[in-house]
């Protein structure tokens, strides 16, 4: 890498094999990488009642793409601080998704196996958390911008 | 003056996605917050589940908006 | 997937996208991936005074090839079965490899994260201690079966 | 007549990946293990660390060995 950013927000589809190679060095004896997808299904907060699951079409990720990249590129930097040794890239989708597509990849490399998968987990919990990105699901009961509830 | 974004929810149920505002020097995000409260009773609802960032950074209510600054509703973020 | 085998051997390079594509349904959100990967050094195991870091050129993996596969395949079944909803594949390869080669390549998949991360590690760390595949490191101070000791 | 097949360390110390050997009806795995010993006393460093599969599947000492069944020894392994 000849560059210091660790993260990407992307209107066309990702590549694993781009964020693999972004990590990938002599030193790396492993990598650990996650996909996150869009599923067909999705689970339904209700105010009343257990979670029902709830047919999804398709989606929209909508970014505040120059904030997503700088926050997510600092929980990498975090995560190489934390577990050293280790380096991190991910890519992140925005516009409509549909079943299938990859909506984020990250993959974190290191000496051993158990950094690059602690540094791979903390990634993805982080970017849940703060990534100001939002989706909205088309489902079979209308459209809802996820996480704001009923 | 600041710039303010809206985005997702808060984008919709302000109609916008973003407008300037004149505010009084040393105002805080909190003041901030009243005025655009004021300005889009629709937001009445998401308002209140909305971080703000201010310059790509999260901050507090207290915190003073600086002149020039660009300031984001962030409601629940959903990314991943 | 049309096939019910969850492992290969290969003597070719592997392929991450072959691994991805082999776990992928629409009702998988997430996918996590382990990838081994040769790298330069390797901590030598000495009977007196602390480990030391030594140079690794090349190594060759040597298997009994129709064991580990069936093997492998238990291994990603029982994961499977312990984590239900998750698909698990497995890519392994044979023959000689050198610094940055892919040995291993683990994906499995699962409608929520959790899930995903802990199958593929489970994958791996029993991978490593019951496969029977050896690797014979070709490095600064000599050939060494990995394993064996000094 | 058994299959016995040997894998790295091993196989280059019995400096074979293979032979067929005839055992009486009912021997143990830790019989064979006797014989083979005995065959090839370059093993005798690396047997003890070995395990045992009978037709790919690991096996304890006192099990019993199937004729014709396919014996290999396998030295502490190394994959990943």
């Amino acid at each position: 890498m000849t560059t210091t950013r660790r993260a990407r927000l992307l209107e066309a589809p990702l590549s694993v094999d781009a964020c693999v190679e972004a990590v990938k060095h002599a030193g790396a004896g492993g990598i650990c990488v996650f996909i996150g997808c869009v599923r067909d299904h999705t689970l339904k907060d209700t105010s009343a009642g257990p979670q029902s699951t709830v047919a999804v079409v398709k989606l929209d990720y909508e970014a505040y793409a120059e904030m997503a990249e700088k926050v997510i590129d600092g929980i990498v930097h975090d995560a190489e601080a934390r577990w050293p040794g280790v380096r991190g890239f991910v890519q992140h989708r925005s516009g409509t998704l549909t079943i299938g597509d990859l909506a984020v990849v990250i993959a974190c490399s290191a000496p051993h196996r158990a950094e690059a998968f602690a540094a791979c987990r903390h990634v993805i919990e982080r970017l849940k958390e703060d990534a100001p990105i939002w989706k909205r699901e088309h489902g079979e009961d209308g459209v809802t911008w996820v996480g704001l509830g009923p | 003056m600041v710039t303010l974004l809206y985005f997702a929810a808060a984008r919709e149920k302000a109609g916008i996605s973003s407008e300037r505002l004149e505010l009084p020097a040393g105002a805080t995000v909190g003041a901030l917050l009243e005025v655009v409260r004021a300005r889009h009773p629709a937001l009445a609802e998401v308002l209140p589940r909305c971080r703000i960032a201010v310059d790509q950074a999260f901050t507090g209510a207290d915190a003073t908006v600086p002149d020039g600054a660009e300031v984001a509703l962030i409601p629940p973020v959903a990314g991943g």
